[in-house]
């Protein structure tokens, strides 16, 4: 079963399509400084089920610094990441992991010893066996179920041609498309993308995109930090503008569109 | 209260020495991101700088004695350095005398150049190999540094002694007010003092000067201060030398101490690493602050009355202290992050 | 498992296991084939393929494996002296003694990663060693070393002195002397003690195979890799590397049983940190990582010590004596130079040529020669073919 | 068969002396049988027997271990020749060229002062090269492992440098002989003229090196200078290889000790004694008396490290080179004619050693451990430079005079370092057998 089979499967309870807005990702009044320099201020932000949400703003807003409170990396001063029911804050990332939150890097970060398979595999038994597993008999050669799983994921993110050649070897665009795999393997609740198109060039980027709708059309709830407008508007379905380290504008791609705030903070930044 | 003060003091002497002998590994770490095993056997080196001036002041030429006979009853060929026949008695033995405070001129010149070959001819072609494989390659060269000494000096220690001025122990405790059993030898004060010299002059070194800054900069971040356009390259060269230099000096002002043979370098080496790993990677304060710790903690651990409590303690403070620093200060003293952690 | 080993792993494990048991015949054209080195070398592989196990699939350079060595052999010689000569309760008890150590220190050590580890694992065998030397004299027997010694005569002899051995003597053995090890029966000196750690060997070589082909190998290689990621990616590698410590400690610890199994004795000298350093050297030199690489480096370094420390001038003088006077005695001279008591030159010079021209140690030398050899099969074949192509 | 009467007659041994006397009957009755079966360890075949030579090559002991090979290399040279050397002055005259009719070839193996490695190398020499006798060793830790090795293997072991009271004391072993003294001989020849110099009335302070043979030499300085009136302030336990002794030192200086004995052995000594003096203890006053230090254990060579530390210090050691007797004398000569400088108390030892087991194989003739064994306890000889010697036969110790001896003030060469303050007679340092503890236990000739 393709990814995008498996995920049509759930589209029925997609909260957000039948109109209930569900929260999933709720972050609340986040504080975060660096040596006295505000990174990020009162912070409030929720992410509804099943959408896709765009978190964009010029260089030095604070989007990675935000990405990385919610995945366990850094741990906000003040207020609290709420994911499904659970406090993210001072959890730690593989704990953040476990509940589903799965994250994709911008400099990808896969397993550079391990083969293309063997990297995908990683996250796959890490969703079914949990942070550890004691198994140094179990062959991972034997793991039939999951490694065609894995095959498939690999598959649909366009890198079968390399499934058992070792990811030092790979371009960068195909590590990043390895970095999606890994994450998708997981069926994460909530998938952070960072950059997904940075650096890349525009016949991938537009591939990515067209993948990344596919997943949308599946439902799994998505935050996409990007710079290029392209594919914010191509993929997003509601947007937060970050500038300073605060929301300045939060809605759907048309009304960010005309927000003269976002304006403001992107011209500001175009005219240097 | 004469014996803590004494245990004080004595802390204090080998905290300088153990600062001393770490600084150069502590440099090469922090700038270069080396594991370098041969420090070891730099500091060796340096002190048979001191053993080889002694026996360059010594090249004698022989005269077969008409009186003296040796062991097996043949005429004694006695041997007479040229020196004493060139310039007289006088200055023969004045030299002879002083060739520990003057080797370390001889330390300096040769140990540098010895360290600027090492960087150009090895250790630069391992800056981005793995730590274990500097690890190897550098103790490969240490063994082999150490088996050529000892080729040419044999294994026994062999004795250098300090100026007639400054041996024996200066009545330390009639300058300060307390009693007559409050000695500490000369050469370990003179030592320390040195010591501190030393250290404050790389301090210096790094901090005042504009090759220091960069120096600095790259041991933040070396890419970026590549990216600059400065040769890193050469200057982490002449970092190298100077921390080689570093360490012969401080072998070659240890002789009077502790009478040197091939193998001190093995024995150092494991002492400096865990100076230089307490005290946090690339630290160079850090190095000096732990080797006083480090210095203190051991001379007051060797003290009876702690012994009697704690049998053994003086053999493991060293490393317990290092257990319980690096448990609570994830880095050391003074480390920074990321260094050395992968 | 074994069902997904292919036909590879089952030649390599085959010919493993030939290579290893014929030795005693391999290796006398090099001089190799007397008891004492063969256990060696079936010891020392045992501790290295072990260490490779944390440290070839982690990256996690520890430098206090001897003293699990050690924990292992005293272990064994308490087993020797207070139940029986029998070496399987030794065996079995030091290996789980090693592992208790080795949970205890890694789960201390592995709360820091990098150099910081190393040095802790180093302060913790530094530590053992010290004691192990001075203050535990009781338990230890100092700088002599714990040896076997007869059935003691009275409670007033120390244990030290004189043995129990309970089990034994409930089952009526009769002992004149001091005993020799056994297992059921067998001496496990001279070539059935190297039977008994071969096979040992191997079967420690297999297991680390399954571990590198497992799910559990490959989350060691990833945190290798990218410890980092790995959190993300929802895995607790903590536990993961615990659990490589201590099945590495075991090892170790069976080794250090091993030794004291075909040689009654443990010294505190085999805690000190020379002797971490050895496995580490073994390993880089074999090649971390792979499989038959540390029990190669293992080989090389026992062989060095034993033989090439032995080759004194008269030796050299026979090697050489087919030469001219004059050319002898250079040979001779340079060679002396290298061996004998120079032998540690030799190995010096062999790490830095090793680690500078072959970074993955003799296995990717071996690598690099199949290479070349597949290269020349293949031009011959097509060379093949382009001549019979014009016959067709 | 001819094993366990040989077993039988070991454990008769024990019970006394008397009984030893009538049991040596029937070793002259098997003889002639035992020299002539082939079936103990490495009994040579072809025209010459293997001697293994297990000496320190590499680490801190390898000077010393270098002039035990040159001693040992030398008496296989007098030993194949028949004469040379002390062989001439030997008391013992059965060695007329080889031994038992073939001729001594040698291997060598490195102890690097490790049991673990010192037991491979012996081991080797064993398995491999079919050594019928392991000799050598320059620590007490590897002279007592590799006795207990070569008891298992069923070869002669013949000590070389090794001090403790334990090699022939609780660890002894019937393989395993010594001919170099040990803690308790120094203790009892030191203590009469540490009296006669220092006086009675002595606050003293130990450094001792923190291992058996440290604690038990410690116990022997105790044992024989307390009885008259030398009161021990404190004896401290350093680490060895400790490198740097400041911090045991300075305690020193407020103790009130007036006299100071360092236990420490090679570059222990080197360094605690050059420290020690640098700390100006030599020229403090103590209780109305001046400082003194004693180095129980003196090796040239290990002078030669402390250099100037040394002058004046008294210690005892087993053989010096000045001394005036022929033995000596032909031995220095010999010694010093082949490598241009006169022999260490190691290589002595060694020497000796070698010519006792050489002598021993051809009196008994046969290689076989349990005959040449017998040929060896209880054997006086004479003219190996130690006077008249006896090989006791309950411990395998030697017995012979020791020499007390002071660092000397104007050395004369590199090695003018010891003058011989007094040679103390036999009688004085022997002790009763049960002192020690221990069981030599059986013979072990090893399978053939």
């Amino acid at each position: 079963m393709s990814v995008a089979e498996n995920i049509r499967d759930d589209e029925d309870d997609r909260g957000f399509k039948s109109g209930i807005p569900d929260k999933v990702l709720h972050i609340d009044d986040v504080h975060k400084s660096f040596a006295g320099l505000h990174a990020l201020s009162d912070v409030d932000l929720d992410v509804r089920k099943g959408e896709t949400h765009a978190i964009i703003g010029p260089n030095g807003a604070g989007k990675s610094t935000l990405l990385n409170v919610c995945v366990g990396r850094l741990k906000p001063d003040r207020g609290a990441v709420i994911f499904d029911g659970d406090t993210l804050t001072g959890k730690s990332p593989h704990e953040i992991n476990q509940l589903g939150v799965a994250r994709v890097f911008q400099t990808p970060e896969v397993f550079l010893d391990l083969t293309v398979l063997e990297n995908v595999m990683v996250p796959a038994l890490s969703k079914r066996d949990g942070h550890f597993k004691l198994n140094p008999f179990k062959s991972f050669a034997g793991e039939k179920a999951i490694r065609q799983e894995a095959i498939d994921v690999i598959h649909s993110v366009g890198l079968h041609a390399q499934l058992n050649a070792p990811a030092t070897s790979m371009s960068r665009g195909d590590k990043r498309r390895l970095e999606l795999a890994m994450g998708l393997i997981q069926h994460p609740k909530l998938l952070l993308l960072d950059e997904p198109t940075a650096g890349m060039a525009r016949h991938d980027t537009n591939a990515t995109i067209d993948l990344l709708k596919k997943i949308k059309e599946g439902g799994m709830t998505k935050v996409i930090i990007e710079h290029d407008m392209h594919v914010v508007f191509s993929l997003a379905d509601r947007i937060s503008v970050l500038a300073g380290g605060r929301i300045i504008a939060q809605g759907t791609p048309d009304q960010i569109k005309n927000d003269p705030r976002v304006k403001e903070a992107y011209l500001g930044e175009e005219q240097v | 209260m004469d014996a803590i003060f004494l245990q004080i003091l004595n802390g204090l002497d080998k905290g300088g020495a153990y600062a001393l002998i770490a600084l150069g590994l502590t440099l090469v770490f922090g700038t270069l991101g080396v594991v370098n095993f041969a420090h070891g056997a730099l500091f060796m080196m340096g002190s048979f700088c001191a053993v080889t001036l002694n026996r360059i002041f010594n090249i004698s030429f022989e005269r077969v004695s008409e009186t003296e006979v040796d062991f097996l009853g043949n005429p004694l060929k006695e041997k007479i350095p040229y020196l004493q026949q060139w310039f007289g008695a006088d200055v023969s033995n004045f030299l002879l005398e002083w060739s520990v405070p003057m080797s370390i001129l001889l330390a300096i010149v040769v140990m540098g150049i010895v360290g600027v070959i090492m960087e150009r001819g090895l250790i630069k072609h391992f800056y981005k190999r793995p730590h274990a494989d500097q690890i190897l390659v550098t103790f490969g060269l240490a063994i082999i540094l150490q088996e050529l000494v000892r080729h040419y000096f044999g294994a026994n220690p062999i004795p250098q002694s300090a100026p007639d001025a400054f041996a024996g122990a200066a009545n330390v405790g009639a300058w300060i007010g307390l009693g007559d059993n409050v000695i500490y030898p000369w050469w370990r004060l003179i030592y320390f003092v040195f010591s501190a010299l030393v250290i404050f002059g790389v301090f210096a070194f790094l901090q005042f000067t504009t090759f220091g800054m960069v120096v600095r900069a790259g041991m933040q971040d070396r890419e970026t201060v590549g990216l600059l356009g400065i040769n890193i390259q050469r200057r982490f060269t002449i970092v190298f030398g100077l921390a080689a230099a570093v360490a012969g000096v401080a072998g070659a002002m240890y002789t009077p101490v502790l009478p040197p043979d091939y193998h001190m370098g093995m024995d150092f080496l494991v002492l400096s690493f865990v100076v230089v790993v307490v005290g946090g990677m690339g630290s160079l304060s850090g190095a000096v602050l732990a080797g006083f710790l480090l210095g203190i903690l051991q001379s007051f651990a060797s003290m009876n009355e702690v012994k009697s409590i704690l049998p053994g303690i003086d053999q493991i403070i060293i490393y317990l202290v290092a257990v319980i620093i690096l448990l609570t200060l994830p880095r050391g003293l003074m480390g920074r992050k990321g260094v050395m952690e992968d | 498992m074994l069902s997904t080993f292919t036909r590879n792993d089952w030649l390599l494990l085959i010919g493993f296991a030939i290579i290893i048991l014929v030795l005693p015949w391999a290796l006398q054209p090099i001089g190799a084939a007397y008891p004492d080195l063969l256990q060696k070398i079936a010891i020392f592989g045992i501790f290295a393929i072990g260490f490779n196990i944390l440290f070839g699939l982690t990256g996690y350079l520890s430098f206090g494996h001897a003293a699990f060595i050690g924990i292992g052999s005293y272990v064994s010689v308490w087993s020797f002296k207070l139940l029986t000569m029998n070496v399987l309760p030794a065996v079995i008890l030091s290996v789980g003694m090693a592992a208790v150590f080795a949970f205890l220190i890694g789960y201390v050590s592995l709360r820091r990663s990098g150099i910081y580890f190393s040095i802790l694992t180093l302060a913790f065998a530094q530590m053992s060693y010290n004691l192990a030397y001075s203050v535990l004299t009781p338990i230890t027997n100092g700088e002599t070393g714990l040896q076997v010694r007869a059935i003691r005569d009275s409670a007033a002899v120390s244990l030290r002195d004189g043995d129990v051995r309970l089990i034994d003597q409930a089952m009526g053995i009769q002992e004149i002397g001091v005993p020799i090890t056994n297992f059921f029966g067998m001496k496990m000196s001279g070539y059935p003690g190297f039977y008994f750690c071969a096979v040992l060997l191997i079967i420690c070589f297999f297991i680390a195979m399954c571990i590198t082909k497992s799910n559990f190998g490959m989350m060691l290689k990833a945190i290798k890799s990218n410890q980092n990621r790995l959190n993300y990616t929802g895995i607790h590698t903590r536990p993961y590397l615990i659990s490589a410590f201590v099945i590495s400690g075991m090892y170790a610890g069976l080794a250090g049983s091993l030794l004291a199994v075909t040689d009654p004795i443990a010294g505190a000298e085999r805690m000190q940190w020379t002797a971490s350093g050895e496995v580490v050297l073994m390993t880089i030199l074999g090649g971390a990582g792979t499989l038959v690489g540390p029990v190669l480096g293992a080989g090389l370094i026992k062989y060095a010590e034993q033989k090439v420390s032995s080759w004194n001038e008269g030796i050299l003088h026979q090697a050489f004596s087919g030469l001219p006077d004059g050319l002898q005695n250079f040979f001779v001279e340079f060679f002396s130079f290298f061996v004998g008591e120079g032998w540690h030159l030799t190995l010096g010079f062999l790490f830095m040529v090793i680690v500078i021209f072959l970074p993955g140690g003799l296995m990717e030398g071996a690598r690099r020669i199949a290479s070349i050899f597949r290269k020349q099969r293949t031009d011959k074949a097509d060379e093949a073919n382009a001549v019979g192509q014009p016959a067709e | 068969m001819s094993k366990k009467l040989i077993v039988n007659r070991r454990s008769v041994l024990k019970y006394g002396g008397a009984a030893s006397v009538a049991l040596a009957t029937p070793y002259f009755f098997t003889r002639g049988a035992l020299a002539q079966s082939n079936d103990y360890r490495n009994a040579p075949t072809g025209d010459t027997v293997t001697f293994g030579f297990n000496v320190p090559q590499t680490g801190a002991y390898a000077d010393e271990g270098a002039d035990e090979l040159r001693a040992y290399e030398l008496a296989v040279e007098h030993i194949n020749a028949g004469g040379g050397g002390m062989l001439d002055t030997f008391s013992s005259k059965a060695l007329t060229g080889g031994v038992n009719g073939k001729k001594v070839a040698f291997v060598t193996g490195d102890t690097q002062t490790k049991s673990d490695a010192a037991r491979a190398s012996a081991k080797r020499m064993i398995e491999n090269d079919g050594a019928v006798v392991i000799t050598g060793g320059s620590s007490s830790g590897v002279a007592i492992a590799v006795q207990g090795l070569c008891q298992e293997a069923g070869v002669i072991f013949m000590a070389g440098l090794t001090h403790s009271n334990d090699t022939t004391g609780k660890d002894k072993r019937a393989n395993g002989f010594r001919h170099f003294f040990n803690t308790e001989m120094s203790g009892a020849a030191l203590a009469p003229i540490l009296e006669k110099n220092y006086g009675r009335d002595r606050k003293v302070y130990h450094l001792t090196a923190d291992y058996t043979w440290g604690w038990s030499q410690e116990g022997s300085m105790q044992k024989y200078t307390e009885p008259f009136g030398w009161e021990t302030v404190a004896a401290v336990r350093t680490p060895v290889g400790a490198g740097d002794f400041s911090q045991y030192i300075t305690p020193i200086l407020n103790s009130g000790a007036d006299t100071l004995v360092l236990n420490h052995y090679g570059k222990d000594m080197v360094n605690s004694l050059t420290q020690a003096v640098q700390f100006g203890l030599r020229d403090k006053q103590v209780n109305g008396k001046d400082f003194v230090i004693v180095v129980p254990l003196y090796s040239r060579l290990m002078v030669q490290g402390a250099g100037d530390a040394a002058k004046g210090i008294f210690g005892s050691t087993n053989w010096h080179w000045s001394l005036q007797d022929d033995a000596s004398k032909a031995f220095v000569k010999s010694f010093g004619e082949k490598y241009g400088f006169p022999p260490s108390q190691a290589a002595h030892t060694c020497y000796c050693q070698a010519i006792l087991y050489a002598d021993a194989c051809q009196r008994a003739e046969t290689f076989r451990p349990s005959a040449v064994g017998a040929a060896l306890e209880g054997f006086e000889f004479d003219g190996l430079g130690n006077g008249p010697v006896l090989y006791r036969a309950e411990d395998h110790q030697c017995f012979k005079d020791v020499l007390v001896v002071k660092g000397k003030e104007n050395p004369s060469s590199p090695f003018d370092l010891l003058e011989v303050v007094e040679v103390t007679p036999r009688a004085q340092v022997e002790y009763p057998v049960d002192l020690l503890g221990g069981e030599l236990g059986p013979y072990n000739d090893g399978a053939a």
